[in-house]
């Protein structure tokens, strides 16, 4: 059997590999020093301990899946990295919903790996080996019809797992599932996977052939990333909010990733490596952030019991430590300076914009200016997002009885939080040295060299001298930030104030009840994207005469357009045909019998086309 | 000699039952003769050079030693599963303490017959093995006297003996070509070194009619119509049996005549044939699969499955997918009677075959929960496990020969059946456990079954033994025709 | 020579046409005297001990004990009613008719036999198999199903026997074995069957679907 | 790198010295709008230094915190304020500032006002009060729509200048057709962002049609002072990018004084501009203000195409 895969246990430590694993490990070491405190209490110790066997299978799979370098023990250690997984998020075996969730991811990964398998073999065909580099050889010789058919493969195999959309589905319901620290990874981590495979085998081993890839992968980003905020605003279950975010993060991420396969076969080399960094570090950010707010998610669920934002709030004062750090992290990922996904964001954008610049189709500038457009309208809502999050979970006063007894995390849990919250810091502020950094990583997975590009000369600032004369310098916002801040407050913030309850507009006293909802808050949202949503309505009336309503339950939802129009239509195909097929198999001896006979029957009457 | 402890095993346990009265007895008698068989075929596998021959009757070349050792591990393991299976069903008052001999009597009948298949020299006698284990196993399947069982049990024998009479219709025509060429003999040698001058025309209706005989032995669609039925109504260990070998001896005598038909007309008739039926088979299995409620049918047309998965990789042939098939023949023989097992103790402590009606497996037995899992994801080919590696083989083997459609179709196929598969049983191994229900303690022997085969089907993806990989390689070499 | 095969046609004719267990069985009991003669005549031809030993086992199993055994089964569970057709007589003569054509074109299209002789016997036994297979598929009770079985062997054994001048001998001897053990075990299950469902109608035996 | 630093240096003097200015001038602008439109209206209206006044007043005042507040709602007026003020040492005034782009860029001044914009929505769902909550949520409805316009905008100009370094944005020579739509696309978004009447109206404090001022209900005082500041700040920071963008300071040669002149009658024009608007045009309804901001997004999307055309 070996002899065929020719095997070799080959690793491959290139900047890229190197740039993963920091990546993997920084957010496990997080997870891991959290799920002490998180798991303490809830469950048995025979189940904590199937944890630890399961988390440490899992991250040693994901550090094979980004260190190795042999196509089939990638493969192998892709599918141990689903199962382990798929066993993590039915972690809570008893619950329907997690089955139903865990069994959703699987199918949909597997589907994802097929893709990949099928990739790799019609690799493999011209290149008799799985070995990266004589793959990479083989990929030059191979005709580019065969190189088209490999990338849409690949794509679509690394998309499922990343959750680009059409293929995001079971983000929304694998990640709820699993435990806090498991989605952290899961979201933080594991769907980080997808964009390597792509890096590795599209950018790196296949080379990107034609410019339509590029546009193609652009296209799929940009829509993931408006798909997936805007399904996170309406959506008020704060994992699976979360989740949704991944999609949009993930699209952000894509869009530099795409931008660069364009410049490579546009080759500018400096431009394509530009806008990698950009990919990167908004991966790398992502990691960190998105681990953070589902470690805070987790412990705002195991204080108040319940993942619902419509039955929080005012926890600010209850759990401190975790409302500043869910802060941090929604500071982050709403691309505020001077944290770490503005930083990120904006390199997307200069990509954008220099590209546009020194790009010469006039189609292409237009296009870019669109994506531009795209970036920052999700910047926008994803902001809006996080307004509603944060305050519906943690400020004004508390919306149900739940919230009383909550209680702040445990201390393993506030150290992991407050870690993630120092690397949320350390990269928005350390930008100049991570950009050096990223181009390095950049450059060795385009293969294009940079040493003649004077990339971030300084250590404070970013100073992309290749591509335009600007810079951007996070450590000089901090500083004139909290100068001004700092000053006013010390100068002129001592003030002479009291106490008084909220204006009640003259109503008795204000009661949760008059706060405004989640619901209410994304309203102007869901009716402007109606046209998307399709949003209906649910009005029960209880009557108790003609002119007397004795209660009135409003409720709203939205349609799932791609379960709808996707993948309900093709399961019901499926089922469809193997209804039809049943028919066949009647039970009556003699139909059986028949079989034989016509079988026989026919392969002689066409025995000579064999 | 120590070939001979084989046949003689099976014999003297079938005749043990009319001394010995009681079945706890004969059940560990049998387990250990059959430990016996194993051990010794090892050793001989190890040891002697192949091919070896006994007096014209018997001829052992590495094909069949393959097939005998896959053999003799299923029969082990059935026979060790037995002991308890058999004692339950007896303290339970569901078949009385005759019956459960005439069971030991009837299965070594069954397993003396398939061992046979491989090694008679004589390809009328392999015919005549062949039929022979039809005659044997459909008492076991009517073991139950249940309507629904003397029903399973007359459609499998009915169907398969249609089947087999076309097969010895091959045989003649075959037959009928060598004596043309002057080799009035149904010796294989013979027939092979023969085969270049044949008529292809006979050899090619000849091989039509062996292919859909023996098929419907092997259960390729459309012929498998009897295999769901009896293996379902069967009682369960049979169950291992009839899926883990006997359609792989059908498959056996197929790959035969499938050389002595390459020799005369060209590979590309019969791997066409082969990638054909493979397809077919994969489809309508998937079919059923998808809607199927009982959970030793599901089991029954997985393995349908997988004979269209073996035939698949016969049919892209080539070193690769020749080697991937054979491979799979031990692998899923090795899964599927560790999953029927499993069915078996799930369908016995809940006492229903309705998977709708089973919930929370994990919670109620774990240890044949957490086995159950994982012969699952093997089956369903997931890695560490040996499945996934012989479908690979015959991936790569569907990609290198360049027939796309083929290998496409194929892994649709194997994804939906992935999805299918996973659904229903995740329902029932997860979930909540009857309230009322107690926690299961399985018996020794029956957890020694388990991780036997366990052990087996990892073992088999982590690392390749050097002697099965060399019997693989050279039986490749005689299917090749070298 | 063609004697005998005609009549082992007709017979087959006969079977497909007949209404009632006795008279299938009967028909089949002379199908196969046809069939022990046509070995005999080969026998006496070629002077083989081999194929009269064969033409005896035939006489014996085929035409003495079979047919004996199956009309004790139909006495014991006393149904000589109809046999249960899907198709009525004529249609199916008609059928059987069509197979008979279908096997002489194949014989003779596809497999282009030199000697005259051959083209006739193999046309014959490829046309009684085939009439074994429709009794099997279009007669409902398990009896016919057996009969049918046992006719697709004649036909088997006279192919083999007129092609190739029958198999090596032991072959004959385990083939014939194996046929009788069959049709003992068939006869068993009908037992079986008769218990459980007071009938051997074995179309309505589809509790077993899908 | 010496240089840079160097440049560094004496540009980010300028810099201090035009923030300054223009914070000191920004109340102004707003009293000069609120003059244009009484006269419009035919009234006498207040003085122009009202604001000043008002500021003061409320600078000394008493001040009142909802007891359901948290740290968030008292921390936001100075991160506010900061936010602006680091906006307006980004904002280009009257200097070519060939360094200007050291701290960021462009777009660095959309995202800083994002953070200001975000702690304020913040600190009006903080109260508890359903104004506040419902203030936030249109804020930030309307500004991320109004986001992808300025992006567009901005992107036009800068495809014009070839680099999106402010100053040599705003040193570029010539007025291009382009320049002049984004121009405008960028006053419409400067309107919504501004909350000034189509889309949100100062004036009143009436409950369901208040967006900005919704928002801030709660806050009294000294706090309000510093929220109304940063509003008048990053109003005239609006201003002077959409006048460095109409009426490019350089056009003939770097006099300075006459940069000054040029810019100061480009803010006055605008504010001129605006205040007709808002006198002559009714407030929208909400989701109106969607087709208002759709609109401003095409004239940045017309402006793109026509400078790729290479108008």
């Amino acid at each position: 059997m070996e002899n065929f895969f020719n095997i070799k246990l080959s690793f491959l430590f290139d900047p890229l590999s190197i740039f993963f694993i920091f990546t993997i490990l920084a957010v496990c070491l997080a997870s891991g020093v959290y799920s002490i405190g998180y798991l303490k209490g809830k469950h048995s110790s025979g189940k904590i301990t199937y944890n630890w066997f399961l988390f440490i299978i899992f991250i040693a799979s994901m550090l094979i899946v980004v260190t190795v370098s042999n196509a089939i023990v990638f493969l192998i250690a892709w599918e141990i990295m689903s199962l382990v997984s798929y066993f993590l998020v039915i972690f809570d075996h008893k619950e329907p919903k997690s089955i139903q969730a865990g069994a959703i991811y699987l199918i949909m990964t597997h589907i994802g790996t097929a893709f990949i398998t099928a990739g790799f073999l019609m690799m493999h065909k011209y290149a008799n080996s799985f070995d990266f580099i004589s793959l990479k050889e083989a990929c030059i010789a191979m005709p580019s019809d065969v190189k088209n058919v490999v990338f849409l493969f690949l794509l679509v195999g690394f998309g499922t797992k990343s959750g680009i959309v059409p293929l995001h589905i079971w983000l929304p319901y694998a990640h709820p599932q699993a435990p806090s620290h498991i989605s952290s990874i899961m979201s933080g981590v594991m769907i980080k996977t997808g964009i390597y495979g792509i890096i590795r085998f599209i950018i790196f081993i296949l080379g990107v052939d034609s410019i339509w890839w590029g546009v193609l992968v652009l296209i799929l980003a940009g829509i993931s990333c408006l798909v997936g905020v805007i399904y996170a605003l309406m959506e008020h279950d704060i994992k699976k909010l979360l989740a949704y975010h991944s999609v949009e993060n993930i699209g952000i991420i894509l869009l530099g990733v795409g931008c660069s396969m364009v410049f490579l076969e546009l080759n500018m080399p400096s431009l394509a490596v530009f806008s990698l960094i950009a990919g990167l570090y908004h991966l790398i950010n992502h990691a960190v952030f998105k681990g953070l707010l589902f470690l805070c998610a987790g412990s705002v669920y195991s204080a108040t019991g319940t993942r619902d934002i419509e039955k929080m709030g005012g926890l600010i004062k209850k759990m401190p430590i975790t409302a500043f750090a869910f802060l941090i992290g929604a500071m982050a990922i709403s691309a505020l300076p001077p944290l770490n996904g503005f930083v990120s964001e904006w390199l997307t954008l200069q990509a954008f914009f220099v590209a546009s610049l020194t790009g010469y189709m006039a189609g292409l500038k237009i296009f870019f200016g669109l994506c531009a457009a795209m970036l920052a309208l999700t910047g926008g809502l994803a902001a809006a997002c996080f307004v509603k999050a944060f305050g519906m979970i943690f400020l004004a006063m508390p919306r149900s009885g739940k919230i009383e007894d909550a209680v702040e995390a445990a201390l393993s849990m506030k150290i992991a939080m407050l870690f993630l919250v120092f690397l949320t810091f350390a990269l928005g502020l350390g930008a100049g040295i991570m950009f050096k950094l990223l181009a390095v990583v950049a450059s060795c997975s385009t293969g294009i060299n940079i040493g003649a590009m004077n990339f971030g000369l300084n250590n404070f600032m970013i100073m992309p001298g290749a591509v335009s004369s600007i810079s951007l310098s996070t450590p000089l916002i901090a500083l004139i930030l909290g100068v001004i801040i700092i000053g006013v407050y010390l100068g002129l913030g001592n003030n002479k104030s009291r106490k008084y309850s909220t204006w009640d507009c003259g109503y008795y006293k204000l009661e949760p009840r008059n706060e405004y909802t989640a619901t209410g808050f994304s309203k102007p949202f869901r009716i402007a994207f109606n046209f998307f949503l399709l949003p209906y309505r649910k009005v029960e009336k209880l009557r108790g005469s003609l002119y007397y309503i004795k209660s009135f339950k409003y409720e709203t939802f939205t349609t799932p357009v791609f379960k709808k129009y996707i993948y309900y239509p093709l399961i019901g195909a499926v089922l469809h045909t193997a209804k039809f097929m049943r028919r066949l198999q009647p039970g009556s001896i003699h139909v059986y019998i028949s079989y034989i006979f016509i079988t026989i029957l026919m392969l002689i009457i066409f025995m000579n086309r064999f | 000699m120590n070939i001979f402890c084989i046949l003689i095993v099976p014999v003297v346990l079938a005749v043990l039952p009319a001394v010995i009265k009681r079945p706890k007895t004969l059940g560990v008698l049998n387990a250990v003769g059959y430990l016996l068989v194993l051990l010794g075929f090892s050793w001989f596998i190890l040891k002697a050079t192949l091919p070896v021959s006994f007096f014209k009757l018997f001829y052992i070349d590495s094909l069949s030693a393959f097939f005998i050792f896959t053999i003799s591990i299923v029969t082990f393991a059935t026979a060790l599963f037995s002991i308890d299976y058999i004692e339950r069903d007896v303290t339970s008052l569901l078949i009385s303490r005759n019956r459960a001999r005439a069971y030991y009597t009837l299965f070594n009948l069954f397993s003396l017959s398939m061992f046979l298949v491989p090694m008679a020299t004589n390809l009328a006698m392999v015919w005549v093995a062949i039929e022979m284990t039809t005659l044997t196993s459909a008492f076991l399947v009517g073991f139950y006297n249940t309507k629904a069982s003397v029903e399973a049990a007359w459609k499998y024998i009915i169907i398969c003996s249609v089947g087999i009479i076309f097969a010895l219709f091959g045989t003649i025509i075959f037959y009928y070509a060598a004596s043309n060429v002057g080799v009035k003999s149904l010796n294989w040698l013979d027939m092979v070194s023969a085969g270049k001058g044949m008529d292809k025309n006979l050899i090619k209706i000849a091989f039509l009619f062996i292919l859909v005989g023996y098929g419907t032995k092997a259960g390729l669609a459309p012929m498998h119509t009897w295999l769901p039925d009896a293996h379902s109504q069967a009682i369960s260990p049979i169950s291992a049996l009839l899926s883990g070998v006997l359609l792989k001896i059908a498959i056996y005598a197929i790959l035969r005549f499938a050389v002595i038909t390459n020799k005369c007309v060209g590979v590309e008739f019969s791997s066409k044939l082969f990638v054909m039926f493979g397809l077919v088979s994969l489809g309508i299995s998937a079919g059923f699969i998808i809607i199927q409620k009982h959970m030793k049918r599901l089991l029954a047309y997985h393995s349908i499955e997988h004979m269209g998965i073996i035939s698949l990789g016969l049919g892209f042939g080539g070193v690769i997918g020749a080697y991937g098939a054979l491979f799979h023949v031990l692998n899923h023989a090795v899964t599927k009677s560790l999953m029927f097992f499993g069915a078996a103790n799930i369908i016995k402590k809940y006492k229903k075959d309705n998977m709708n009606m089973i919930k929370g497996v994990i919670s109620s037995m774990p240890f044949t929960g957490v086995m159950f899992i994982l012969g699952m994801f093997s089956l369903i080919g997931m890695p560490p496990f040996s499945i996934f590696f012989s479908e690979l083989l015959i991936l790569m083997a569907g990609f290198g020969k360049g027939l796309y459609l083929a290998s496409g179709l194929y892994l649709f196929f194997i994804v939906i059946i992935f999805g299918a598969v996973l659904y229903h049983f995740s329902n029932v191994l997860f979930g909540c456990k009857p309230i009322d229900m107690a926690v299961e303690k399985e018996c020794t022997s029956v957890k020694i079954t388990f991780v036997f085969l366990f052990i087996l089907m990892t073992a088999l993806g982590i690392a390749m033994p050097g002697f099965l990989n060399r019997i693989l390689m050279s039986s490749i070499a005689i299917l090749q025709g070298v | 020579m063609y004697i005998f095969l005609i009549g082992i046609i007709i017979m087959a004719y006969s079977m497909v046409t007949a209404k009632r267990m006795m008279s299938l069985i009967a028909s089949f009991r002379i199908q196969s005297v046809f069939l022990f003669l046509a070995t005999l005549f080969m026998a006496m031809k070629e002077k083989s001990p081999e194929l009269y030993i064969v033409a005896g086992l035939l006489l014996l199993l085929k035409v003495i004990l079979i047919p004996n055994f199956l009309s004790n089964i139909v006495k014991k569970l006393k149904m000589n009613e109809g046999i249960g057709m899907f198709l009525n007589p004529l249609v199916s003569l008609l059928i059987a008719v069509f197979l008979t054509y279908l096997s002489y074109m194949f014989t003779t299209r596809i497999i282009a036999f030199k000697a005259e002789a051959q083209v006739i016997s193999f046309a014959v036994s490829l046309s009684v198999t085939m009439i074994g297979l429709f009794i099997m598929i279009f007669r409902m009770k398990a009896l016919s199903q057996v009969i049918g079985f046992l006719v697709m062997e004649n036909g088997l054994f006279l192919a083999a026997s007129a092609l190739a001048g029958g198999m090596p001998f032991f072959v004959e001897i385990a083939i014939f074995m194996d046929v009788f053990v069959s049709v003992i075990i068939f006869g068993m299950f009908i037992y079986k069957i008769n218990k459980l469902f007071t009938h051997i109608d074995v179309s309505k035996l589809n509790t077993l679907r899908r | 790198m010496q240089i840079a630093k160097s440049n560094l240096q004496n540009s980010t003097v300028t810099i201090h010295v035009e923030t300054l200015f223009i914070i000191i001038i920004a109340p102004l602008v707003s009293g000069i709008i609120t003059k244009i439109k009484n006269n419009l209206r035919m009234r006498k209206g207040q003085v122009i230094f009202q604001p000043y006044h008002n500021l003061i007043k409320l600078f000394y005042k008493e001040e009142v915190i909802s007891e359901n507040t948290s740290w968030i709602f008292r921390i936001t007026p100075f991160i506010v304020l900061a936010s602006v003020i680091l906006a307006a040492l980004l904002a280009p005034v009257f200097t070519i500032m060939p360094y200007a782009g050291h701290i960021g860029d462009f777009l660095l001044i959309i995202f800083i006002l994002a953070l200001g914009r975000f702690f304020l929505a913040l600190a009006g769902l903080d109260a508890g009060s359903s104004f506040g909550g419902m203030g936030s949520s249109r804020e930030m409805f309307l500004s991320s729509l109004a986001e992808p316009a300025a992006i567009l905008s901005i992107f036009a100009v800068s495809l014009n200048a070839g680099t999106t370094n402010l100053g040599v944005i705003f040193g570029l020579h010539d007025i291009k057709l382009s320049s002049i739509i984004a121009g405008f696309s960028l006053l419409m978004v400067a309107i919504a962002e501004t909350s000034r009447i189509p889309i949100d109206n100062q004036e009143t404090h009436l409950e369901l049609t208040m967006i900005h001022e919704a928002m801030v209900l709660e806050y009294s005082g000294r706090s309000l002072a510093f929220i109304e500041l940063a509003s008048h700040i990053k109003q005239i920071v609006f201003f002077s990018l959409i006048a460095n963008i109409l009426f490019p300071a350089v056009i003939l040669g770097g006099n300075i004084i006459f940069n000054i002149a040029v810019y100061i009658i480009g803010i006055l024009g605008i504010s001129a501009a605006v205040g007709f608007i808002e006198v002559s045009v009714a407030k929208m309804r909400l989701f109106r203000a969607v087709d208002f901001l759709a609109f401003s997004f095409v004239l940045g999307l017309a402006a793109v195409v026509i400078s790729v055309m290479g108008a």
